[in-house]
């Protein structure tokens, strides 16, 4: 059954969905950052994010969506303390903010957690759209979310916008040159390969939209 | 994997058990093992902190102590520890005077220690950061903020630690470690790879009798992957380099750290020091302080690095200085 | 062969001219690169002097400093110098006090110390010999003249260059190194083998999975070879051993040396030294003081070894005293 | 030609010849110091020997025996000062005192040179007889030559029986277990192989008994 808006149980099962999502892709992670990078970012997503559904079940739906993405945010904050790790919690805390006193979120309300996870990881990680970095798709996710909500979309059609942006960003990643992170070290060599970072934001909104349309 | 452990994942946990029961000069705040802070606050001192990956000791915990650092956040094996960790040991070891913060550039370590001085702020504790980027290898000249820290950080801790200890100010224990961090130039070359425990396989293959210059202490791409040499023409390659980028007159003294990175035995160090010696002769240079061994090594990596600080009076004085970790003791002539 | 050297026969020699060019405080005597001696004699002090083949870095040459030795002739890589050469380092601490040689207990290195000491005795200098055998695992209990001298050799020196810096005479510093001899014991063991310069490849072989439990710092066989077990039970089996020829009373006082033997990295030195440290509160026995790193190695072996000296209340005063040394110092607190 | 003595030109060919001998022997020596050892017999032997040669050559005959021998177990001492350099060189110095004063040696002179060679050596390593050291060569060498000596026997043919003896004790090595320096530490494993010291002294007395008769 197809989501009109997002709930705090809804974040609730998000996150379990998440949880699955990269403990299957944990070793597809792990050899993506392991081409330009040190391989861990399979093992901090996969850690983050179990650690983060299980402390968002532990404190139920009752406390609110802004609470909910708060305690994702310290909780990954605290087992992920990696590049992604951080910058994924600063993301959420930041879309906890945006939440405040909200009961669910319709697509604006969607939009709105996604400038605001984009902004957050912006300020936080000084990198430039264009770096070959995670930012490279929550700015396309970012945008398109905002141009959906302010054209009317569907929670769902906004979000299946958004994640089809997302992964043409994402291929658009492979052209660019790092510029951050220990990927920076390998300069040419990153060319030709996707951003590991990127896949996982790419990843995360993919879900999001499936999540929200009951697949 | 050939290691000494119980299990990859305790390997932190467990190593700090027992640096605990070695050196009751430190103790751990905030029930957190890898909270680790010197047992002596000397009130009204500016308190240092550090912090980075586990795997590189004596770097970075070891050099907590009398005229070095207050505390040392600790992360998993060449894995940033948390902001919170980080805010953790600040309020611990902040005294009234505020914080330094002096850490490698990598990324990891860059965000979470901006998360940790913004949670500090809102404590009021004033906090500086000097990102250590020494190593000559990882980035171009003119790019030298894409560098990354490598061993050269203990010259900006010795200088720090001892400015701190003199009784200075945070702005000017902040402008002396800038200094010698800016003055601080670091080269290596690595023979084999290490093993992170949780991962149990080498970071990188490299042939048998390979060298690749300028690899950084996680395994890092270098510049260039060779045939090994002969330890004077390995030592020549990297020296041309930093000499490259520095501007060493005749008269002009230095400080050497010639270290090695896990693997590499001492006597090797030495016969590469002869020749890092016989370079800076021959430039008129000299040699006023030198430690030769293992301080940021890379687990069980055969290799070396040379990091050269070019002195000035301030900076010799407080190189110099006395300084008495459960790592590292320098006792002043 | 991997390492950083220029030709395996110059070896020694540019290691040495590398310890020259670092470390003013020691020197060397007859126009003999290898004849190493402190640059600060003290009149009327007994004179002490060790010896041995090079490849052990810190140990032998490395400890001759204040509060520790005056001397250390020094041979190839895993060779005895010769008689001459110790004579010559001898010749030159004797302050009319008298001179004490420590070294390891290997027939090659005896019989030339033997040999100096005759030539001494025709200059009139006064000789006396402590040699170190603490290895447990290089011969049954009874047959303890039999014994290898490693890494324990270190509480001999220090126990004697402290009574030797007291001003004590020779008959009492020769008590005292030969009290802290008998209350020592070692045991080690090696995961990987080392590689002499001049043969260049490998000592012995063993599986990537193996440990050599009771390994010389040589190569020399151990006890058992088995499969790699936990850190704490590979710790358990050497302190079994340990435990099994001493009469450690619950009180007691010990100090440790948890040592590396070139390769193993800092970290699982500290991990091992948990261990020990549980065994011995167990017994009740206290830890008064610790040394966690590089003491005596075998070039790039990887491995561990763990000297125990069982004080009392004068070898507690001296292990306590000061030292400072190029490769060893100690702050006493 | 076969020499009734051996006067100081003859010491110094002696010389030439085992420094011959010893780089012939080299890599057979390293492989069977090896194995229960650490492989540096052949290159401190091979090392000695050379110097030694050189170092008589140099000073020439004029000198005497006794100095002759003096330099090289000083050049011995020097250059290879490993268990079996130091007891070679401790040998070549006690045999120099028996040589003092005398032009050239004969059969007796030659007894009186082992028994002083064997007995430096028998002082400085402390080993006994039976302990499968170079000491189960010596003995029977100094034992024989002063029998034959007694018995009035020619240079050659007491020098003969000599190496012969030393040989047999040599091959009785084998079935000994090792009590001294690196190879104690193989026990067991030392039962078999003949004595790495021991086939030393008997390579001495075969080559000091063939330069005598000629060979
Ligand atoms: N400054 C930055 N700003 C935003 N994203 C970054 C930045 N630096 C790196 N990243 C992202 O982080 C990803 C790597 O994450 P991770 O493996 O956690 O890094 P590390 O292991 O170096 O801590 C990169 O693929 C990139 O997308
Ligand atoms: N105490 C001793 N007395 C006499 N000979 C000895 C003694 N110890 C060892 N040897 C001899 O020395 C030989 C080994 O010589 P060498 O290889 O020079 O020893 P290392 O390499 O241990 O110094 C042995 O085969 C044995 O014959
Ligand atoms: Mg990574
Ligand atoms: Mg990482
Ligand atoms: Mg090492
Ligand atoms: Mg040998």
């Amino acid at each position: 059954m197809t989501l009109q808006t997002l709930n705090a149980a809804n974040f609730i099962d998000l996150f379990r969905s998440w949880r699955m999502l990269f403990a299957e892709q944990r070793e597809f992670l792990i050899a993506l950052d392991g081409k330009v990078g040190d391989s861990d970012l399979g093992i901090t997503m996969s850690k983050a994010f179990a650690a983060a559904a299980e402390a968002l079940e532990a404190e139920g739906e009752a406390v609110g969506i802004a609470k909910l993405l708060r305690t994702a945010g310290a909780t990954i904050a605290r087992t992920a303390p990696s590049t992604m790790g951080t910058l994924t919690a600063t993301g959420f805390l930041r879309a906890s903010k945006v939440a405040e006193g909200k009961e669910a979120l319709d697509a604006t309300g969607v939009a709105a957690f996604w400038r605001a996870y984009r902004d957050g990881i912006a300020e936080r990680g000084k990198a430039k759209v264009g770096d070959k970095t995670l930012l490279d798709v929550l700015d396309p996710i970012a945008v398109t979310l905002e141009a959906q909500a302010a054209a009317g979309a569907s929670l769902s059609d906004a979000l299946s916008a958004a994640a089809k942006a997302a992964e043409e960003a994402l291929e658009a990643t492979k052209s660019m040159m790092a510029q951050h992170g220990k990927a920076a070290a390998f300069q040419e060599k990153t060319i030709g390969l996707q951003d590991a970072g990127a896949t996982v934001g790419a990843y995360l909104i993919r879900r999001m939209a499936n999540v929200v349309e009951g697949i | 994997m050939k290691k000494f452990l119980n299990d990859p994942v305790s390997f932190v946990d467990e190593m700090l058990e027992g640096i605990y029961k070695a050196h009751p000069a430190v103790t751990y705040t905030a029930g957190d093992l890898r909270c680790l802070v010197t047992a002596k606050i000397n009130p009204g001192k500016v308190g240092i902190a550090t912090g980075g990956g586990s795997g590189h000791l004596p770097t970075f915990l070891g050099f907590v102590g009398d005229g070095m650092l207050d505390g040392a956040a600790v992360g998993g094996v060449f894995q940033s520890p948390s902001a919170e960790q980080m805010y953790q040991v600040t309020k611990h070891i902040d005294q009234g005077a505020g914080v330094l913060y002096i850490y490698g550039n990598y990324t990891g370590d860059i965000i979470n220690f901006d998360m940790a001085a913004e949670l500090a702020d809102l404590d009021g504790i004033a906090v500086r950061q000097v990102v250590g980027n020494d190593d000559v290898a990882s980035s171009v000249a003119g790019e030298e903020h894409k560098r990354r820290g490598v061993a050269g950080i203990f010259f900006i801790y010795k200088t720090a630690g001892a400015a701190a200890a003199e009784g200075l100010s945070l702005d000017e224990v902040t402008r002396l470690a800038d200094k010698a961090r800016l003055r601080t130039r670091t080269m290596g070359v690595a023979l084999s790879s290490c093993v992170v425990p949780e991962i149990g396989h080498a970071t990188f293959s490299i042939g048998t009798d390979e060298m690749e210059i300028g690899m950084g202490i996680h395994g890092e791409p270098g510049i260039s992957r060779k045939k090994l040499a002969p330890a004077d023409a390995v030592v020549d390659e990297m020296m041309d380099r930093i000499f490259a980028e520095t501007d060493y007159k005749q008269g002009d003294t230095v400080a050497v750290l010639m270290n090695g990175l896990g693997g590499t035995p001492l006597e090797e160090l030495y016969i590469l020091f002869r020749r890092v010696s016989l370079r800076l002769e021959e430039l008129g240079v000299t040699v006023k302080h030198v430690w030769i061994g293992e301080f940021a090594t890379s687990m069980e990596m055969a290799g070396a690095s040379i990091s050269i600080l070019h002195l000035d009076e301030e900076l010799d004085r407080l190189v110099a200085a006395p300084a008495n970790t459960p790592f590292f003791k320098h006792i002043a002539e």
